[in-house]
């Protein structure tokens, strides 16, 4: 039979997210095959249900003709399926070459002894024959590069010599000559009749290499094509597929934002993340960033908020000339972060809705003696609940009782009840529905009016598209380009520069 | 939809019902002789005491084994002070300096190098006693002074208690400073971004817990009418045990309590009393039950509050970063 | 004692229960230092067998080596409503805070092995009419015998090996041996203080290695000695001779065969004495010395264990007991005064005690 | 490249100066420290923590922290005791004293790998049953007119000179084939990067888990049988004095943990050892009182190696 890989019915559930909606997806036996779609479509989904990360819900997936059902990722890997996934997955407690074979160190033992030097050897073997970057096979992977790790992670994927490799966005983060070195691994693994299937957002690059093309839109697939039938302009029409409600961002189509300058970073370097940014935020003003996942983005939220320790260069608070040294110099300045991580690193997860939502106002809702009058913050918190409309069953409800949506609503609810300057939103609708959505874009932009400073940093393109006034394009750490709102301010110029 | 009843907060009374009525039937009613219940109080007071200052390190997330040998410590010095002087106000100066003069090393040294405050406290620990021990092979017992056997007196003892355990609960309860600390406990990164001074918050909970160590030690020597090289032994562990019988989890934050602190004591202090009441006086029984109801009560907190978090068996989720 | 009966040497309670009973039914409790050395838990055991034989009973409590703990355990005892107890003297400081407890509760109490060597203390205890009096061993004059005993063998640079620092009987006996060590003219070059007896060997290693020059060592207690015999054994070429107090069954095979140079104890006989001072006040014979005053005898000197009479301490003072319960019993009842206890003090000496 | 010539002149420097201290050290006493007799003594003391500082190493290799392994330590040493004395002779000393342990540590393991109870919380609750076991035993031992097990002279060979090395060749070797060359050794390690990902790995963590039980159980099986041939006869411990046991196998494992990056940490344990209990040796020798102000520099050797060994640390500490 010519399908090596055949998924009937796929479906996957985040709590009541549906990552995965009765997915029906082949694979041919020697294809290269690319999946495409928006952010938070279901690709990673998709393919860590089938090497075995994720479990599946519902259906069934047939592989070579037999019933295939992946308990963990070893099953995935002794039925030949390898997979290099979006996040890192390494073990940092482990020398390189041992995480080569993580979870399959018994082919070298004999008589209980591991052999180091056979394992080393095939390791090193691994990255010779495949032609992958060489990595010191005897350091530990807490302190390797990115790149290294992303490299270690496809010599584990290759180490179990798969007739099915699969690739979640491992280009974005290679330089150069290593994509390269992965086109050319890709064709010759091609050409010994193996599988690969892989996930990227360069078009163009995904275009050149796979023979077809399975778009995915809000976890369902969409179509599956060969790449001569399509091109750039099509499969993003596929990929986005739906008419974005005009009244769903801002509705003005130009800038709008004072003249004045609230913070202005210069020559912000921080090693290996970001390399000389410099940039001006006016008052009022939403100022995007936009990038792939290791541009560098997320740490200009760190790096602007004083999160980071080496970071150089300045970040200044132009009214009153203030350094931004530190989070406490920045917390007691009128800015205000919201981290991506949500539930890790923005909320008290166990934690009440009303110790949430006061945490940030203690210093001004305190009186003598840092006394907090209960009724005080009570009355604050059911204030807040009521004007964000969080959904919920009275303030002492736990966070982690609340939907994703709501709890967004709290997180960013806090801080627009405290009179700031400058507000770092990192990702803050991840994981939000389009209602809640529409209602943290309403918010933004009620905020704005009142002269409020946003960063919004994101990695979906129409929102930045829908809510920036002006957007920053980064790189490898670097500006790479700047967009004013109104003036070719679209994704097509936004992607062009982005890759 | 009714609110839950949350498990976390209910276990403490549940325990401490349990407790009493075990022990009103082992020991024949017994246990609540009046003067039996005046010796309990006493005897829970020096417990009451540290665990007021412990709470707040117990509510960063951190634990202090320190505090024993640290009120040991003070006891020590202050006592040799005084003997010297004859000057009360010196004396308890001296007591609560050093008693803040530990904590603050312990805070900067948990907070600011990142040392585990279980290993740094723990080393502090096994490092003052051979100070003590030191000081003691110089010095020799001496006798407590009269205006620290004031403290036997119940008529400022308890006063005394109440006040102390007031300022405690207030401060972590009703403060912004308090609020902090459990928010660290909870999630220090999120204190950290929502700007708030954490590493200047765990400083300061490290030396409430000193200060109330110093406090603890003078009444220690009152109770003892000296010092001795062993004073403040095992209290470390003692004054731990009582607030995680209380329901405090070890994680802290918001399960961090002064009821529960205060229950977890009488609790703590009633099965090793009950135990002695019930002829159980030799070390092995007490020991063997203590254990084994700690980890019970722990099992049975920690599991309770798992309880409303059904996570969602089926995915097995990679971790991220 | 007129008993003919033969000395009983298992050291069964059981068998003494068919004597005459005279305390029947009284409940006593005490306090112990600590638990898991041998020396204790042989005071303990003492405790139990001489308090049986008098036909009550007795529970021991625990004190953990801490003073606090001590202060706990006597208010539990005080108010669990005992008949009277034993209170071990280790630490002098809770003198005052035992006494008004009891005094509070009207609990009778007796002191055994450490007790108050102040005047002021013990006039303050005298004034408690719940005093039933203290019986102690002179562990200053342990450590001090020791001494003379090296100085008399002419060894002037001598090492200490014994319990942590905070001990306060191991404190008094070191005291003892050094300041009589010091006036005799000789040199302590070192003194291993350690938390168990496990300890000992690693730390008198140490000693060995740093003073090979030394002469003779003061071991604390029994289990010390063993610790420093095996540390001995790992270095050929020193000449140090081994001195205890409170002998233990371990070391009763290195009196005899001359290992350990000198041993005393015996310290275990204030235990039936200051029981029997209990026993009487519990019922109703309180027990006043010629001022009137509770009795008070803190003369009790520990003797030496030779290898002859080792086999026999053995026997009597530690798998067996130094007094016969007829023995004991001879010291309780309505007729028996200070002169009784007077005399038999006096008169008890461990070569007396084994004709019987 | 210049890194790794960097480390070297490091490792050459730190090695000259410590050197550089026992000569001098050496002189100041007047030539008691470096004398034969001496060394050796140093050797074989360092030599039974050692044993304990690998089991933790271990304990620590998965994350967990164990209290409790003097108080494990306490029993499996009586038992070794009690079976050395009875016919089965220096095959029950061994037994006696790695069997216990081995089931005391799985259960520990067990405990710690499915109460949730955080592992140090859980094994100072395990601490207090321990003891409380191990008076069980003193306490009817005495009643029954006995003392606690006590080795005689001619059973105590195994801690002594030949035969010491040769426990301490075995133990090494074994120590480090599991953690550097079997496939559970490598199990172990790859915990420690957080239980998820070992799971997403394919390895089973429970089982793992329970492995390293034994493990353990072995290697504080060793401490204990050397310990109790050493002194003869362990005491017993209450109120949780028992952990004071650990405290300089704690500061020998940390130490090593510092010199990690340079030097295996199996390989670096006993030095450690030596290097603690050298200077445990430096202070009597120079009459530094026991007990005393010894504690107070192992106490500050555990702070000052415990920030060495952090100061990368970027995660969240508690
Ligand atoms: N572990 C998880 N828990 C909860 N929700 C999740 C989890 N992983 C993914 N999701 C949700 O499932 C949906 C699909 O996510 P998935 O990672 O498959 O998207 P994707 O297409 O790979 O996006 P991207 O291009 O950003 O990688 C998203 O809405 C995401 O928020
Ligand atoms: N772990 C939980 N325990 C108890 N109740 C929960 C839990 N998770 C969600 N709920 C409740 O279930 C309801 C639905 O939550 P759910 O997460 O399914 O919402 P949602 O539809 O995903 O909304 P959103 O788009 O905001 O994420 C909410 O009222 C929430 O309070
Ligand atoms: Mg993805
Ligand atoms: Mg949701």
């Amino acid at each position: 039979m010519n399908h090596i890989l055949e998924v009937k019915g796929l479906c996957k559930y985040f709590g009541s997210t549906i990552a995965n909606k009765n997915i029906d997806f082949t694979l041919k036996r020697g294809e290269i095959r690319g999946l495409a779609g928006e952010n938070g479509s279901g690709k990673s989904t998709l393919l860590q249900q089938i090497a075995g990360i994720y479990l599946k819900d519902e259906g069934r997936m047939i592989l070579n003709g037999k019933e295939y059902d992946p308990q963990n990722p070893l099953d995935a890997k002794n039925n030949k399926i390898g997979i290099v996934v979006q996040e890192l997955g390494v073990l940092n407690t482990l020398p390189a070459g041992v995480n080569v074979f993580a979870g399959n160190w018994k082919q070298f033992s004999r008589f209980g002894i591991i052999n180091m030097k056979k394992m080393y050897q095939k390791a090193n073997d691994i990255f010779e024959t495949y032609g992958l970057m060489k990595i010191p096979l005897n350091a530990d992977c807490a302190e390797m590069s990115i790149e290294s790790r992303k490299m270690l992670e496809l010599a584990r994927a290759l180490s179990g010599n798969p007739d099915i490799l699969i690739l979640d966005e491992v280009t974005q983060s290679l330089s150069q000559n290593n994509r390269e070195m992965l086109y050319q691994l890709i064709a010759r693994l091609q050409k010994e009749g193996k599988t690969i299937v892989i996930i990227t957002h360069d078009l163009e690059e995904m275009l050149e290499i796979c023979d077809n093309i399975t778009v995915l839109r809000d976890g369902e697939v969409i179509t599956t094509k060969a790449c001569s039938e399509l091109d750039t302009d099509e499969i993003k029409r596929l990929m986005v597929g739906r008419q974005v409600n005009s009244a769903y961002y801002r509705e003005d189509a130009v800038a709008d934002y004072k003249e004045e300058v609230v913070l202005q970073a210069e020559h912000v370097n921080v090693p290996y993340t970001l390399n000389d940014i410099s940039f001006e935020l006016h008052r009022g003003e939403i100022l995007g960033f936009c990038g792939l996942s290791d541009s560098g983005i997320h740490e200009i939220g760190t790096a602007v908020f004083g999160l980071s320790h080496d970071r150089t260069g300045s970040v200044t608070l132009t009214e009153g000339n203030i350094l931004i040294k530190n989070e406490l110099i920045a917390g007691k300045n009128g800015m205000a972060y919201v981290p991506k991580d949500r539930d890790g690193s923005a909320l008290m997860i166990k934690d009440s809705i009303l110790n949430n939502f006061v945490l940030p106002s203690t210093t001004e809702l305190q009186g003598k003696c840092m006394y907090l009058s209960p009724a005080k913050l009570k009355r604050f918190a059911q204030n807040g609940v009521e004007e964000f409309n969080v959904k919920c069953n009275g303030i002492y409800q736990k966070m982690q009782d609340l939907s994703g949506g709501n709890k967004q609503k709290v997180n960013l609810g806090r801080w627009l009840l405290k009179d700031l300057n400058v507000l770092v939103l990192d990702c803050p609708t991840r994981g939000v529905d389009v209602s809640v959505k529409a209602y943290i874009y309403h918010v933004m932009s009620e905020v704005k009016k009142k002269g409020l400073s946003m960063i919004l940093i994101s990695d979906e393109l129409p929102e930045l598209l829908g809510m920036a006034d002006r957007l920053i394009v980064m790189k490898d750490g670097c500006i790479k380009g700047e967009f004013i709102r109104g003036n070719n301010f679209t994704q097509e110029a936004l992607i062009e520069v982005m890759v | 939809m009714k609110q839950k009843i949350d498990m976390n907060k209910a276990v403490p009374f549940i325990s401490l019902g349990v407790i009493l009525i075990v022990f009103a039937i082992l020991t024949g009613g017994n246990m609540f002789s009046p003067f039996n219940l005046r010796t309990l109080l006493d005897q829970t007071v020096i417990l009451l005491v540290l665990c007021s200052g412990a709470i707040f390190v117990v509510a960063l997330g951190c634990c202090d084994l320190s505090v024993g040998v640290v009120s040991g410590m003070c006891a020590v010095v202050s006592d040799i002070v005084f003997m010297v002087t004859g000057n009360v106000f010196l004396m308890v100066i001296t007591a609560i300096g050093i008693g803040i003069g530990f904590g603050a090393l312990n805070g900067v040294i948990n907070a600011k190098f990142k040392v585990p405050s279980f290993m740094e406290t723990l080393a502090l620990l096994i490092g003052l006693r051979g100070i003590i021990n030191f000081i003691q092979s110089k010095v020799g017992v001496t006798h407590a002074g009269d205006a620290i056997l004031m403290l036997q007196k119940q008529y400022i003892k308890i006063p005394l208690l109440i006040l102390i355990l007031a300022v405690s609960w207030f401060l972590l309860e009703r403060t912004s400073f308090g609020r902090n600390a459990r928010a660290v406990g909870e999630n220090e990164i999120l204190a950290k971004y929502v700007g708030k001074p954490v590493d200047r918050v765990k400083i300061f909970c490290f030396m409430l817990s000193g200060l109330t160590a110093a406090i603890a030690g003078f009444f220690i020597i009152a109770r003892s009418g000296g010092t001795s090289t062993t004073m403040g032994t095992m209290y470390e562990m003692k004054t731990l045990i009582a607030i995680y019988v209380g329901g405090v989890l070890v994680r802290g934050g918001s399960t961090a309590s002064a009821y529960k602190m205060i229950i977890g004591c009488f609790v703590f202090m009633i099965i090793e009393n009950g135990l002695k009441i019930m002829g159980f006086g030799s070390s092995e029984i007490s020991e063997l039950v203590e254990g084994i109801l700690l980890m019970v009560i722990l099992f049975i907190t920690i599991h309770a509050e798992n309880r409303t978090v059904k996570i969602k068996k089926k995915t097995t989720a990679i971790l991220i970063e | 004692g007129t008993n003919k009966e033969e000395n009983n040497s298992s050291g069964s309670v059981q068998e003494s229960t068919d004597d005459a009973v005279k305390s029947n039914g009284l409940k006593f409790a005490g306090d112990i230092v600590g638990q898991g050395s041998v020396a204790l838990d042989n005071f303990v055991n003492e405790l139990e067998y001489d308090f049986t034989s008098m036909g009550a009973s007795f529970q021991i409590y625990n004190d953990n080596f801490t003073a606090d703990t001590q202060m706990q355990n006597v208010e539990t005892m005080a108010s669990k409503g005992y008949d009277g107890l034993m209170i071990y003297g280790w630490n002098n400081t809770s003198y005052k805070q035992i006494s008004a407890t009891c005094q509070m509760t009207k609990v009778p109490f007796a002191m055994y092995d450490q007790i108050s060597r102040d005047d002021e203390t013990t006039a303050m205890l005298n004034e408690n009419e719940y005093y039933a009096g203290s019986v102690g061993t002179d562990s200053y004059m342990c450590g001090a015998n020791a001494a003379s005993e090296m100085l008399k063998n002419g060894e002037k640079k001598a090492l200490i090996l014994g319990g942590a620092v905070g001990d306060t009987i191991h404190d008094k006996r070191v005291e003892g041996f050094t300041e009589t060590f010091k006036e005799g003219g000789g040199e302590i070059l070192g003194a291993g203080r350690c938390t168990d007896p496990s300890e000992g060997t690693t730390k008198f290693d140490d000693l060995v290695s740093a003073n090979p020059d030394a002469q003779g060592v003061y071991c604390l207690a029994g289990d010390y000695s063993v610790a420093a015999i095996s540390a001995l054994g790992n270095h050929g070429d020193v000449n140090i001779a081994v001195y205890q107090s409170d002998t233990t069954k371990e070391t009763i095979p290195y009196i005899k065969d001359g290992t350990i140079s000198y041993a005393d104890s015996g310290s275990k006989i204030v235990i039936p004495i200051a029981s029997a001072l209990l026993v009487n006040y519990a019922q109703g014979n309180i027990i006043k010395d010629e001022a009137g005053n509770a009795p008070y005898f803190a003369n009790v000197v520990p003797f030496s264990v030779t290898a002859e009479n080792a086999d026999q301490f053995s026997d009597l003072y530690l798998t067996g007991h130094p007094l016969t319960p007829d023995q004991m019993n001879e010291l309780v009842g309505k007729d028996v005064t200070y002169k009784d206890f007077k005399e038999f003090i006096e008169n008890y000496s461990f070569e007396t005690s084994l004709e019987k | 490249m210049t890194d790794n010539k960097k480390g070297h002149i490091q490792t050459i420097v730190i090695t000259a100066a410590i050197i550089a201290v026992c000569i001098i050290f050496n002189y100041a006493v007047s030539g008691k420290f470096l004398t034969g007799n001496n060394i050796k003594t140093l050797i074989s003391h360092a030599i039974i923590p050692c044993f304990m500082a690998w089991a933790l190493c271990f304990v620590f290799a998965c994350d967990f922290t164990d209290m409790s392994l003097g108080a494990v330590v306490i029993l499996a040493a009586n038992m070794s005791g009690f079976l050395g004395e009875t016919k089965l002779g220096y095959f029950g000393i061994i037994i006696g004293a790695v069997g216990v342990s081995m089931a005391l540590m799985v259960f520990n393991f067990f405990l710690f790998a499915k109460s949730k109870i955080p592992s140090w919380v859980a094994s100072i609750g395990m601490v207090m049953v321990y003891e409380a076991i191990a008076i069980f035993y003193s306490n009817h031992q005495l009643t029954s007119g006995k003392t606690i097990a006590q080795l005689s002279e001619p059973m105590r060979g195994l801690a002594k000179a030949p035969a010491i090395y040769v426990v301490f060749g075995i133990g090494f070797a074994l120590a480090y084939l599991i953690y550097n060359r079997t496939t559970i050794g490598l199990k172990v390690r790859a915990l420690g990067s957080g239980q998820k990902i070992a799971e997403a790995m394919g390895i089973d963590t429970v089982k793992t888990i329970i492995t390293v039980g034994i493990i353990c159980g072995i290697f504080v099986g060793c401490s204990a049988f050397l310990n109790e041939s050493y002194s003869a006869r362990i005491s017993v411990k209450t109120g949780l004095t028992s952990m004071t046991m650990i405290f300089q196998p704690i500061a020998s494992v940390m130490l090593a943990q510092v010199l990690k990056a340079k030097i295996n940490i199996i390989i670096g344990i006993p030095i450690c050892a030596l290097l603690v209990y050298g200077i445990f040796n430096m202070l009597t020798i120079a009459g530094v009182p026991s007990g005393t102000l010894q504690e107070a520099v192992l106490g500050l050797i555990v702070i000052a190696f415990g920030i060495l060994a952090q100061r990368k640390q970027k995660k969240v500490v508690k």
